[in-house]
């Protein structure tokens, strides 16, 4: 028996024993440890940003309330949005892409497995150090985008924005290596047989993505390295009492701000575009359309930063120019969810708890896809921005987009990284109780922009109806707090306990499902030959494969 | 192309937009001055322009080590140590620049011209150290006489040298900007 | 409608040497193509815009009052028409012509992908710095010279991604990469000359009004040479922006299209 | 602020944001309601149970896919017509003309001048309804963001970079206006009143800001007129007719007269004031006003001195 498809010829990894226990996993280049390490610490950060959230959540719950003093309150929010977007869900995204991707395109480790362990010490580097400002003296307090004059030496009292500066930049970096390292993994390391064409959605998207890192990143490299020029050795680029331009800022910014939004719901598109098909048992509708859509969305998302700064007054061509692109990128966003739809038609739809995430990822995704739109109408935004209807947009994006399909992502492949499936009985519960106070959480706060209360206030005047639906918004907090706890039990009882999951316990098609739970440290012996877009699917219906099918229907 | 070729492509793709973005700043600065030094009252064109000169030169002969080394002929050793020297001798070009500017009192928050100034030239001149360092590491190891013989350390070399020439080219759009454009 | 209005629409001149040069361009076609005119519809559509663009109102407007208008005009020339003359050729006609040596030389130097984006992108930025541009405006031999140059370089740089011949074309990856890069390129173009102090190109501040509608241009459109200015980068960095993000949509769906040649691998059991 | 004020505008500008904003709002629901239709019957009609048909292998086809990327373009041209026709109903150009206002937004607080008549006041700003005020927004010190919802679009006040609004009002009454934009701690306490009034009553207050209110001499207003000078409050603060013109604080020439002080956190009462004297952190912490450490007479003397002051 011939070995069909020797993956790349470098040399076996060293395994020497003595490096077990805790310095295998620290001194480890295989990119299966540095992917669960990037999962553990973005679940880490993500308790630390959701404690953030909810103490945000008691002190808004009533008006008038003294839970936090208003610096504290700023701190708290700044460090929430830090967190959640360049610690929790960039990290994660980047853990479960580098654990999946090599096993994907059956490749026994990333292109440079050093520069991976490089990219996640130093990410996680920036995090410390943006989480040593609590205790050095105050943490950043000028929200996560710190506006410039606010960010200049001359109006914060502790040097927390320095701290932000330092620990961005080092996850820009770190985050900057990780794509390069995709890029050149996709790229070269495929098995023979899968072609760029041919590879798994989730693949094409996590390349597509990491261009978008690679031409983004340097954007904030580049405005942090200007606004530490600012902080540390008071020049005055920012400053406009000294002749610097405050709206300079805002650009550079946004250039790299929305594009990173986009950084953050590629990835989720990617597992969304796995996890459907697997259980719906049926191949993505339209492979080309939902591929093409991402290179259409990839380029849109450099065009459209200026929908950030309607209020600005750049001029009304600059907004109904920007409010065009920023329309347009509606259309191939709208084309993937209706692929998405699709998909679930004539197919054999079972219901786990992945399943449930991500047929919940379209629902919620879609209202935050829409209010976007409505940010998108140049004279509504002008009504809407920076108040409680923009953070329910945000959070409909991030948290019904993203999370609900990391979650999805995490129900999907824990089985492949631990052998052992998660309990779906209490994945149940872990879903209801995180869909439901979801949309308890933010639901409401779409209605309490619509009554005029501005973004990132520490507490507002008792006007009725204010404080009912804050009231509703904390309790939604706190379901979700249980909806993590629940998750977090889940994932402690399924690795002790949890049914063996074996190589495929999805029945799903593409490769990583080819080897055992959780995979040698090479990845394969044997590689299954590629004919088309799902391999495991051709070998297990030889006379129903793809390209024959394809071949019969003419296409 | 290689993956390490790949890879150091991608990573200038990456630079370029960094350069790009702090270019942009100098440039929006050029045209809306606050008041201080600005480029036309503190900058020797014509002197940089000698030093450039030499940065240029390490381009070419960097041109010439890969060429030897293709063809194996033993004389890349000494063409790296050449490129090495003249890169060394523009660096000490920008830091003289740089002790002149300081002795006349413009630094970097003395007016918007020269923090951008020092921040573009200043990340230039990192870029051009790491770039003498990652020679010098190539012509010590082709000194140790084991350097050239698998296909992995022919990637590497051929990243060096596309990454040297990038920072030459860089350098020839600051200087066009920053020294040129100043005195037209 | 009122009198500024009427000239305007009524500005049409339909210059000889426009008139024959199209002329000329279709009858070369038909003599080249001999009855395969499989493509024509792509090639008159481009001639036509070309037409249009250089003869209609668009002309004069440009020459004198808009900064916008003569954007416009050069995006036409620059993204619009070498595409649709370049659809317009049949590959029969393309192998033909690249089957003599010297012009297949050319083609090799000229068609390598950096050479074509180089001159592509170098003719945009060097046609918009003030000293050439306000040479456009005062000769209009200049201009003629310059709205060639325009229509030969975008050619040139269209060429490495909508040649009708397979093996001339780029590779699908690095063609998005090169479309890219293009439209970032474009991009910082258009973002300097949308912030530009309004006086960049000082012939649009106060233009000599032979058709009697600058009160019309300045006061019911509202176009002051500010805004006019800001309208005019605008104009290069959306819609420009768009015509690229149309080109990479056309480029992937082209890539998906061609079918797979299936690499025959052995069975794994 | 009363109820969802982005819905019931009280000027012609906010009225054509609100119903561009009910119209898009409908036609968003349409399209969830497709989507989650489409979503909900394909999960139940194609659930997996006993006896269900296999799954069918479609892959796709090319006319479904022209059909979802030019039906939302052709939505998007329709709301796009829209947008244009709002944008400049919504924030009408500016012509060159004299603004009637200033506003500039200062940590915690907004400044307000009317150049045509020099009256000069903080955070409560008088219009005549009916007629529309053109407001030159600036700041002092980092972005704010001017912001009254039922009368106009929303704009920041970026220092360095002066903005212009239309504002107007059709009904007298008070409307609650806020900072939109994050500019520091007391970012929640920094909002404004717009009071619309009839012409005859605009004039009537205008007149009377204008006064110079006499000095009292004798009793505890006396005494509280001495300790403004003596307790350095003319360093921050101007009141006509008092020495010294510095705008770091609000101008207090009249503000017996307001209906809020420290924009916004509480209203306008003697108690309030006494409160806000004796410790400002109690109702508006990290608020730039420091805290004195008055006795208690004194405290009561400056209330009785500023109350004269309307």
């Amino acid at each position: 028996m011939s070995d069909i498809v020797a993956t790349d010829r470098i040399a076996p990894l060293e395994e020497n024993p003595e490096r077990a226990g805790f310095l295998s996993w620290v001194a480890s280049v295989d990119h299966k440890q540095i992917g669960i390490m990037y999962l553990l610490s973005g679940l880490a950060f993500f308790g630390l940003g959701g404690l953030e959230a909810l103490i945000i959540r008691v002190q808004l719950a009533m008006p008038g309330n003294h839970v936090v003093t208003p610096d504290t309150f700023n701190q708290l929010f700044s460090m929430h949005g830090t967190t959640m977007i360049f610690l929790v869900i960039m990290p994660v995204m980047a853990g479960l892409t580098a654990y999946v991707i090599p096993l994907m395109i059956g490749a026994r480790d990333v292109a440079f497995p050093r520069l991976n362990a490089l990219s996640f010490w130093v990410q996680l580097f920036g995090g410390v150090l943006l989480y040593f400002s609590f205790i050095a003296g105050g943490a950043p307090n000028a929200g996560w985008f710190s506006y410039a004059p606010l960010s200049e030496p001359a109006f914060s009292f502790n040097n927390g924005v320095t701290y932000w500066v330092l620990g961005l930049l080092g996850i820009g970096i770190g985050t900057l290596a990780g794509a390069i390292n995709m890029i050149v993994t996709i790229l070269k390391l495929r098995v023979p047989g899968m072609t760029i064409r041919r590879v798994p959605l989730f693949v094409w998207m996590t390349l597509v993505n990491s261009f978008l890192m690679v031409l983004a990143l340097p954007v904030l490299n580049a405005s942090l390295v200007m606004l530490a020029a600012d902080r540390l050795l008071n020049a005055h680029i920012f400053t406009p009492a000294f002749g610097g331009s405050a709206i300079l800022w805002q650009h550079y910014f946004w250039g790299f701000g929305h594009p990173e939004v986009y950084i953050m719901i590629l990835p989720a598109f990617a597992i969304i575009s796995e996890v459907i098909p697997v259980f719906a048992g049926k191949p993505i509708y339209g492979y080309e359309f939902v591929a093409g859509s991402t290179v259409a969305i990839a380029f849109l998302s450099f065009a459209v930063w200026a929908h950030h700064m309607f209020a600005v007054g750049l001029g009304h061509l600059f907004d109904l120019f920007f409010g065009i692109s920023s329309m347009t990128i509606a259309v191939p966003t709208g084309i993937k969810i209706f692929n998405w739809t699709a998909t679930l038609y004539k197919g054999r739809i079972r219901f786990t708890t992945a399943m449930k995430f991500a047929v919940s990822f379209l629902l919620m995704f879609t209202i935050g896809g829409l209010s976007g739109v409505s940010f998108a109408v140049v004279p509504l935004d002008w009504q809407l921005t920076d108040t409680y209807y923009l953070v329910a947009h945000l959070h409909y994006v991030l948290f019904g987009g993203s999370v609900f399909a990391i979650l999805a992502g995490i129900y999907y492949w824990f089985p492949k990284m631990s052998g052992r499936l998660l309990n779906e009985h209490i994945g149940n519960w872990h879903f209801w109780l995180t869909f439901v106070g979801f949309n308890l959480t933010f639901l409401v706060q779409h209605l309490l922009g619509m009554m005029g209360m501005p973004r990132r206030v520490f507490t507002y005047p008792d006007w009725p109806g204010w404080m009912t639906l804050n009231m509703i918004s904390t309790i939604g907090a706190f379901v979700l707090l249980l909806s993590v706890i629940v998750f977090l039990w889940n994932i402690m009882v399924s690795l002790k306990t949890g049914e063996i999951a074996g190589d495929n316990p999805w029945d799903a098609w593409t490769l990583e499902w080819a080897t055992t739970s959780p995979p040698p440290p090479e990845n394969f012996d044997l590689v299954p030959p590629v004919h088309g877009r799902r391999p495991l699917w051709d070998l297990k219906h030889p006379d129903r494969a793809d390209e024959l099918v394809a071949a019969a229907a003419g296409k | 192309m290689s993956k390490s070729k790949l890879a150091v492509v991608l990573f200038i793709l990456s630079e370029v937009v960094f350069f790009a973005l702090l270019i942009v700043a100098y440039v929006y600065f050029h045209a809306y001055p606050g008041e201080g030094p600005t480029a036309a009252n503190s900058l020797n064109a014509a002197r940089t322009g000698v030093f450039s000169i030499f940065l240029f030169a390490s381009s070419g002969t960097m041109a010439l080590a890969s060429r030897s080394y293709r063809v194996k002929s033993g004389a890349m050793l000494g063409w790296l140590i050449v490129t090495v020297v003249l890169g060394g001798i523009f660096l000490f070009g920008q830091a003289h620049e740089y002790m002149g500017l300081y002795a006349s009192g413009v630094t970097a928050n003395r007016s918007l011209f020269a923090t951008t100034f020092f921040t573009l030239t200043g990340f230039h001149g990192l870029h051009v150290a790491v770039g003498l360092l990652a020679i010098t590491v190539v012509a010590v190891l082709t000194a140790s006489g084991s350097f050239g013989a698998t296909e992995r350390e022919t990637e590497a070399f051929g990243s060096v040298e596309i990454y040297w020439h990038f920072v030459d080219a860089v350098w020839v759009v600051i200087f066009s900007i920053v020294y040129l454009w100043a005195f037209l | 409608m009122n009198g500024a209005a009427q000239n305007l629409i009524y500005a049409w001149d339909f210059d000889p040497s426009i008139v024959i040069g199209c002329i000329a361009l279709l009858a070369a076609y038909a003599v080249a193509h001999r009855g395969d005119f499989a493509h024509a519809g792509w090639f008159v559509a481009g001639v036509v815009a070309m037409f249009l663009a250089l003869v209609s109102p668009l002309d004069p407007l440009s020459d004198t009052y808009l900064f916008s208008a003569h954007m416009l005009q050069h995006l036409i020339l620059v993204l619009i028409v070498p595409p649709l003359l370049l659809l317009g050729l049949s590959p029969r006609f393309v192998r033909a012509v690249l089957r003599v040596p010297a012009l297949a030389r050319i083609e090799r130097m000229l068609g390598n992908a950096v050479v074509a984006w180089t001159i592509g992108m170098a003719m945009l930025w060097l046609w918009h710095a003030p000293y050439l541009y306000n040479a456009t405006l005062a000769d209009e031999g200049v201009h003629i010279f310059e709205h060639v140059c325009f229509l030969v370089s975008a050619t040139i740089f269209w060429w490495p991604i909508l040649a009708p011949v397979e093996e001339v074309r780029l590779a699908p990856m690095p063609a998005i990469i090169y479309l890219v890069t293009g439209a970032l390129t474009n991009s910082i173009l258009a973002i300097l000359l949308t912030f530009a102090r309004p006086g960049l190109y000082p012939a649009y501040l106060s233009p000599d009004d032979p058709l009697k509608i600058l009160p019309m241009i300045r006061d019911s459109w509202g176009l002051t040479p500010a805004l006019d200015q800001q309208l005019g980068g605008l104009l290069m960095w959306v819609p420009g922006g768009m015509v690229f993000l149309g080109a990479i949509v056309w480029v992937i769906a082209r890539w998906y299209s061609t079918p797979e040649a299936t690499v025959r691998v052995a069975p794994a059991n | 602020m009363q109820g969802v004020v982005t819905l019931n505008p009280f000027s012609p500008q906010a009225a054509a944001i609100s119903h561009l904003f009910v119209a898009i709002l409908l036609v968003l629901a349409g399209i969830f309601a497709l989507v989650a239709a489409l979503v909900i019957y394909a999960s139940i009609r194609y659930r997996d149970r006993p006896g269900a048909p296999e799954a069918s292998q479609e892959f796709g086809s090319r006319r479904l896919e022209i059909a979802w990327t030019l039906g939302p373009v052709l939505l998007l041209a329709v709301i796009f017509a829209f947008m244009v026709r709002a944008i400049n109903a919504s924030d009408p150009p500016i012509e060159d003309r004299q603004p009637d206002l200033r506003v500039i937004g200062h940590q915690w607080w907004w400044e307000v001048e009317y150049p045509k008549s020099g009256v000069v006041t903080a955070n409560e700003i008088h219009i005549p309804i009916g007629t529309s005020m053109l407001v030159e927004v600036d700041a002092a010190d980092v972005i704010h963001d001017f912001w009254v919802p039922e009368l106009a679009r929303k704009v920041d006040a970026i220092p360095g970079h002066v903005n212009h609004l239309w504002i107007r009002a059709d009904t007298a009454g008070v409307y609650w206006g806020a900072c939109a934009e994050f500019c520091g701690s007391e970012h929640a306490w920094m909002r404004m009143i717009v009071v619309a009034q009839p012409q005859a009553d605009f004039d009537a207050w205008q007149s009377v800001q204008l006064t110079t209110p006499p000095i009292p001499v004798a009793g505890a207003q006396g005494q509280g007129a001495q300790l403004v000078k003596d307790e350095t409050c003319l360093n921050c603060h101007a009141i006509s007719g008092l020495p010294g013109n510095k705008r770091i604080g609000p101008d207090l020439t009249h503000i017996a007269g307001r209906r809020i002080i420290a924009a916004g956190a509480t209203e306008n009462t003697p108690e309030n004031l006494y409160r806000w004297l004796k410790d400002p952190a109690s109702i508006k912490p990290e608020s730039h006003m420091p805290n004195f450490l008055l006795s208690d007479d004194n405290a009561h003397a400056l209330v009785a001195y500023l109350e004269t002051l309307n």
